[in-house]
């Protein structure tokens, strides 16, 4: 028996022995809450359907599929920069950071490498959607439990960040400006001092997080000790991101398989946090989101000149073979595993998305909680429902 | 020195804030309220923002420039450009040559109600007929509407902004609108 | 048993990731059908799939313990294409008028049925990710790896339903995406794609040619306008 | 005291219920507009609604009339009778609070003797029409709503109860005129300057009254039964239209009385501190004062309601037991020493 069923059986065999307790007395019968697919806290159409004891729950299931797109299937009648368009629109608040690990993915088939200036914009692009996609996840958690400003904080300063985003790529949500072999087009004039100015003020911002909800003793009281996901059943359920890094697994594949950004220019470190709850899930976040305006700033310093496209051919033939590429998304590991034949697109792609696996642990989670924890535990595990559906 | 408490410093951060949105101005005039300037909303139909001019708002087509080659059809990822045209006759560049066969365009809609905002099409196109203008006020209360002709396409030709020009250490050449 | 692509060029060797083949065909023997490196990138191991639980488990005694994902490869060739033109769809462009044979082998590792299970397994401690495949025979079964990764219990649903493989020892293989009346496997090749169905390729249209018996006509017309205009076009 | 119209009995009845039937609608409107609408537009770097009137002052009719016009429907399953009252239970509930509440010498609906008591006993009747919303309404998030509406409200009564009495013992009468009384003419170890504003001497009182208040009110932290992200709006969800309109001004007119409860138990009603101004004039001028400082109060109501995540109910349970209610105890006993010493 792994670690993994036997602290499962222990959390359900407690839960069970606490309901008894309280049925023996009164006699309670159980109801079935179905928490979405249209409800505030699931942002999106997802459903949790809930058996309850009163307030406790005894199993919880995510259903989903009210948003699936068949990305896969959709894929493959693509051509490679068709399929560009679409994966944007897989994590839609982490946009960019989508595009790269696809196309990397389709550089390393055709074994090509995109120029230094273009990888370092990339890798400032991709900060800058960690920082836009964080900075939601920074407010919402605050709303999920009922704080009603942060997320009006992080609309508004996530906006200035999306602003950046949108002068580069001319997309605010979907830049589909990531190519294969570099990118689409060069940053514009005036652009570095203005990303600069606005990291500051992002910084700011998670200090007021930090002042209006870490350091908040509500906040805290429904945070602590909720939800917690130990490392080996994290990593068991293919936990990634920030969720694996509070469970206090030191794992970031920026840093520890690069797949050639230059996160490895600059000097920058991997927060982890031990608990494992859902304020070890927030705090790492928000040191993540800071971190990353620390990385942004760097690179911004050190644009390397020259070109920012390699010499690929005008129309793009993938050589045949298969590639898996993941890089450090927002939420989590993205991956794609690519199968060419020699084709214009793609024969089969494979799209591992962080939310799935990190969704996938809600049953094992949510065992034993109250109704409110529901909510809180959704919400720090920070998902985007089209990247659960695809 | 001790930490304030949480719930102290949280009442302090949203106080702030609406100091400074009701009293964004600095100098003598700090007490005068103006929260018009201190939010940052946008009042939408009163005043408008000005999106970047890269935003990718809506296609203007430049007709001259369209040799009806279906380079944009064939790429589009949602199928949404319908491309007709024929073949015409045209007089030669210069005297004494002969007359050359070019192609005419008859249709060119995109419809917008399908259309991604993926901009390969803009991009595929080798002869620079296709640009994005950032304007986004096309909505229609029929979908069928969204469908916009050649004429509408090149009406929105006027609000093509200029090509940015690059930050320093950029190899790119910055392009011209044709006019 | 092996086979094994020599780096190409002066590739600097992999040292880590070919110590871990070794490693691996050591522990998983029989196991083992067929394993392909590319050097610096990723190593494929295809294991037969009477032992694809056991090869699950060997691998993450190997320190491969955190999982990554499970899907199904279907190696068929789609029947329609990109539902496009045919020419284009082959790929053809200016420079070579040759179209693309499509090749019809069966990826890294080689295979010999449709259907290939494929899961990606990382080692945090060597920094390393594993790809593991295997074929799915007739039967279109599998054993469920559900009890040695516990994340895979989803993976297996959505393979379940996408490519109707059933998972041996699953307790719950039911639809996850789904509605429960849907009919058919949506990512098997031979699975209609209906949108790109219902509506013709808008790119087939071509350029509608001058017809020959106006052609000499339009030209002396042209002509004659050019002539009168002085030469200037 | 004087009276400063003699008029006929039923004339005088007719104008006060007149002014009482007003007084909710005005008093959501004015709390609505000035917290809810502009002050959390601020504290979130919004402008809020500006469009209706000048600076948006006629948004809250324009809502209005927008839930007038809306279609009232009844859950299919719902239990129809209860589903109709429970909306008129809690608002009768705010209404009858009003009946005690001094704006002036003189300007008091009702100016029972046990008027402390009285308010108390007619707020916790809300509770009543929440459970029968939440119980009538066939739905499982109301049902939750509800329960947890009626748990609440009797944990924080308690401790509500228990700060007043501290303020009572003080005051030595359960008559709210006499509180304001006591506070204008009492004096802080000798010093009469400014009267005694209760909320020196009760400050403990006054934190616990509040607290409790916040949870009476279903406000943020403690609005665990209305609670948009888990229960989307709890014992009110299955409501539309007019009836939703009952429960929304309900809401923001017992804001409004349990500040104007606070203002008078703590900072001495319409009494202007440090002035001692004829009752006539006060009549008039009361109303005003009274005004200033439940706004005063109601922004702390507010703010808090606007900066703070929200409770879970178990810990909210534990508050109140725990904390709040010790607290209160200790509090009454402090007060009894000193009014037994001094």
């Amino acid at each position: 028996m792994t670690a993994t069923s036997d602290r499962e059986q222990m959390a359900y065999i407690s839960s069970q022995a606490a309901d008894a307790r309280v049925n023996v007395e009164l006699d309670t019968g159980d109801m079935t809450l179905n928490i979405g697919p249209q409800h505030p806290a699931t942002h999106g159409t997802l459903r949790i359907a809930c058996q309850l004891d009163g307030e406790q729950v005894i199993t919880a299931e995510p259903i989903m599929g009210y948003m699936h797109r068949g990305y896969e299937k959709l894929c493959e009648v693509r051509t490679y920069p068709q399929c560009t368009t679409l994966i944007n629109r897989i994590d839609w608040l982490g946009s960019f950071a989508n595009e790269v690990p696809f196309i990397l993915a389709a550089e390393r088939l055709m074994e090509v490498e995109a120029p230094p200036r273009a990888q370092w914009i990339r890798t400032i692009l991709f900060e800058l959607s960690r920082v836009a996609n964080l900075a939601l996840f920074l407010g919402d958690m605050g709303v999920q439990i009922g704080a009603l400003t942060p997320v009006f904080f992080a609309f508004r300063d996530r906006e200035r960040v999306l602003n950046q985003i949108e002068e580069v790529t001319g997309g605010r949500f979907h830049p589909n400006f990531d190519r294969i072999g570099g990118l689409k087009d060069d940053i514009p004039k005036g652009w570095i001092e203005e990303t600069r100015s606005v990291m500051i003020k992002m910084r700011t911002f998670c200090d007021e997080m930090e002042d209006l909800l870490v350091g908040n003793e509500i906040f805290q009281a429904r945070c602590r000790g909720v939800g917690v996901i130990p490392p080996e059943v994290a990593l068991g359920y293919g936990l990634s991101g920030a969720n694996l890094r509070a469970s206090g697994v030191d794992w970031d594949l920026r840093r520890d398989a690069n797949p050639g950004l230059a996160w490895d220019q600059v000097d920058w470190r991997v927060w982890t946090h031990p608990d494992g709850d859902s304020f070890a899930r927030y705090w790492v976040r928000l040191q993540e989101t800071r971190e990353a305006t620390h990385i942004v700033d760097q690179l911004l310093d050190g644009i390397p000149s020259g070109p920012i496209m390699a010499k690929v051919p005008r129309i793009i033939k993938v050589p045949a073979g298969e590639a898996y590429l993941s890089t450090e998304n927002p939420l989590g590991e993205m991956g794609y595993y690519i199968v060419s034949k020699g084709d214009l697109g793609p024969f089969r792609v494979k799209i591992r998305t962080p939310s799935f696996n990190n969704i996938s642990i809600v049953p094992w989670v949510m065992k034993g909680v109250y109704v409110p924890d529901v909510i809180t535990i959704l919400g720090s595990l920070y998902f985007i429902l089209g990247d659960i559906d695809r | 020195m001790p930490q304030l408490p949480g719930l102290i410093k949280g009442l302090g951060v949203t106080a702030k804030t609406a100091g400074r949105t009701l009293f964004p101005k600095r100098g003598w005039k700090t007490l005068i309220p103006a929260p018009q300037k201190g939010a940052v909303t946008v009042q939408y139909p009163h005043e408008k923002e000005a999106p970047p001019e890269r935003a990718r708002g809506v296609i203007a087509l430049h007709e001259e420039n369209c040799t009806a080659c279906m380079l944009c059809s064939r790429s589009c990822p949602d199928w949404c450009i319908y491309i007709e045209g024929h073949k015409v006759k045209a007089p030669p560049r210069r005297e004494g040559g002969k007359p050359r066969t070019v192609n005419m365009l008859d249709r060119f809609d995109i419809d917008y109600a399908l259309c991604m905002y993926c901009g390969i099409c803009v991009e595929v196109c080798p002869f620079d007929a296709l640009f994005w203008t950032p304007e986004y006020e096309y909505s229609e209360p029929r979908i069928a509407d969204l469908l916009h002709d050649k004429d509408r396409l090149g009406e929105w030709m006027e609000t093509v902004p200029d090509f940015l020009e690059y930050e320093a250490g950029s190899e790119q050449k910055v392009r011209k609108v044709p006019r | 048993m092996t086979d094994e692509t020599p780096p190409e060029e002066s590739v600097v060797a992999d040292e880590k990731r070919e110590a871990l083949l070794a490693d691996l065909s050591e522990h998983l023997g029989e196991n083992l059908v067929e394993s392909h490196l590319r050097p610096h990138e990723d190593l494929w191991l295809r294991v037969t799939s009477e032992s694809w639980q056991d090869s699950i488990r060997i691998a993450k005694s190997a320190g491969f313990e955190y999982f990554g994902f499970l899907s199904a490869i279907d190696w068929e060739v789609a029947p329609e294409g990109r539902y496009e033109d045919t020419e284009f769809d082959a790929g053809l462009d200016e420079e070579d008028d040759e179209p693309v044979e499509v090749d019809s082998s069966t990826g890294y590792g080689g295979g010999g049925t449709r259907f290939q299970i494929l899961t990606q397994l990382n080692s945090l401690s060597q920094q390393i990710g594993l790809l593991l495949k295997t074929d799915v025979g007739e039967d279109m079964t599998i054993d469920t790896i559900r009890d040695v990764f516990a994340g895979a219990d989803w993976h297996e649903r959505e393979t379940y339903e996408m490519f109707g493989i059933s998972f041996r020892g699953h307790p719950t293989l039911q639809p996850l995406y789904l509605p429960t009346e849907f009919e058919g496997h949506p990512l098997r090749k031979d699975f209609p794609l209906l949108a790109r169905q219902v509506k013709p390729w808008p790119g087939v249209v071509d350029i509608e040619e001058i017809p020959e018996h106006l052609e000499a006509q339009l030209e002396a017309e042209v002509m004659a306008a050019f002539e009168a205009n002085g030469g200037a076009s | 005291m004087t009276t400063l119209l003699a008029l006929p009995y039923w004339q005088e009845t007719g104008i006060k219920l007149g002014l009482a039937l007003a007084i909710i609608p005005t008093t959501s409107l004015i709390l609505v507009y000035l917290f809810l609408f502009k002050m959390m537009a601020f504290m979130q770097s919004r402008l809020g609604p500006n469009d209706t009137g000048p600076y948006g002052t006629l948004q809250l009719i324009a809502e209005a009339i927008k839930f007038l016009q809306k279609e009232d429907i009844h859950p299919a399953q719902a239990d129809r009778r209860v589903f109709r009252m429970a909306p008129v239970v809690v608002l009768a509930s705010t209404f009858l609070l009003y009946v005690v509440l001094p704006a002036g010498p003189d300007a008091i609906v009702q100016d029972l003797d046990t008027g402390v008591f009285y308010a108390m006993a007619v707020s916790s009747l809300s509770v009543l029409g929440i459970l029968m919303a939440g119980w009538s309404s066939a739905n499982k998030y109301a049902l939750l709503g509800g329960l947890r509406a009626a748990g609440q409200l009797i944990a924080y009564e308690l401790p509500l109860i228990l700060a007043v009495m501290g303020v009572v013992v003080q005051a030595e009468t359960l008559n709210l005129q006499g509180i304001v009384e006591a506070q204008a003419t009492g004096e802080i170890f000798g010093f009469g300057g400014i009267g005694n504003p209760f909320i020196l001497t009760q400050f403990l009182a006054f934190l616990i009254f509040m607290i409790a208040a916040q949870a009476e009110l279903t406000q943020t932290p403690f609005d665990m039964p209305v609670a948009e992200t888990e229960l989307v709006g709890g014992f009110h969800i299955e409501y539309t239209g007019f009836r939703f309109l009952l429960f929304f001004m309900a809401e923001f007119g017992t804001a409004f009385a349990f500040a104007a409860l606070a203002s008078v138990m703590f900072l001495g009603g319409w009494w202007i501190p440090g002035f001692d101004v004829d009752d006539n004039i006060l009549n008039v001028l009361g109303p005003g004062v009274m005004l200033g400082k439940i706004l005063l109060i109601s922004f702390f109501i507010f703010w808090v309601r606007f900066t703070y995540p929200r409770l879970r109910e178990d810990q909210l349970q534990k508050f109140a037991w725990k904390v709040l209610i010790p607290l209160a105890l200790a509090n009454i006993v402090l007060t009894g020493i000193f009014k037994v010493v001094f």
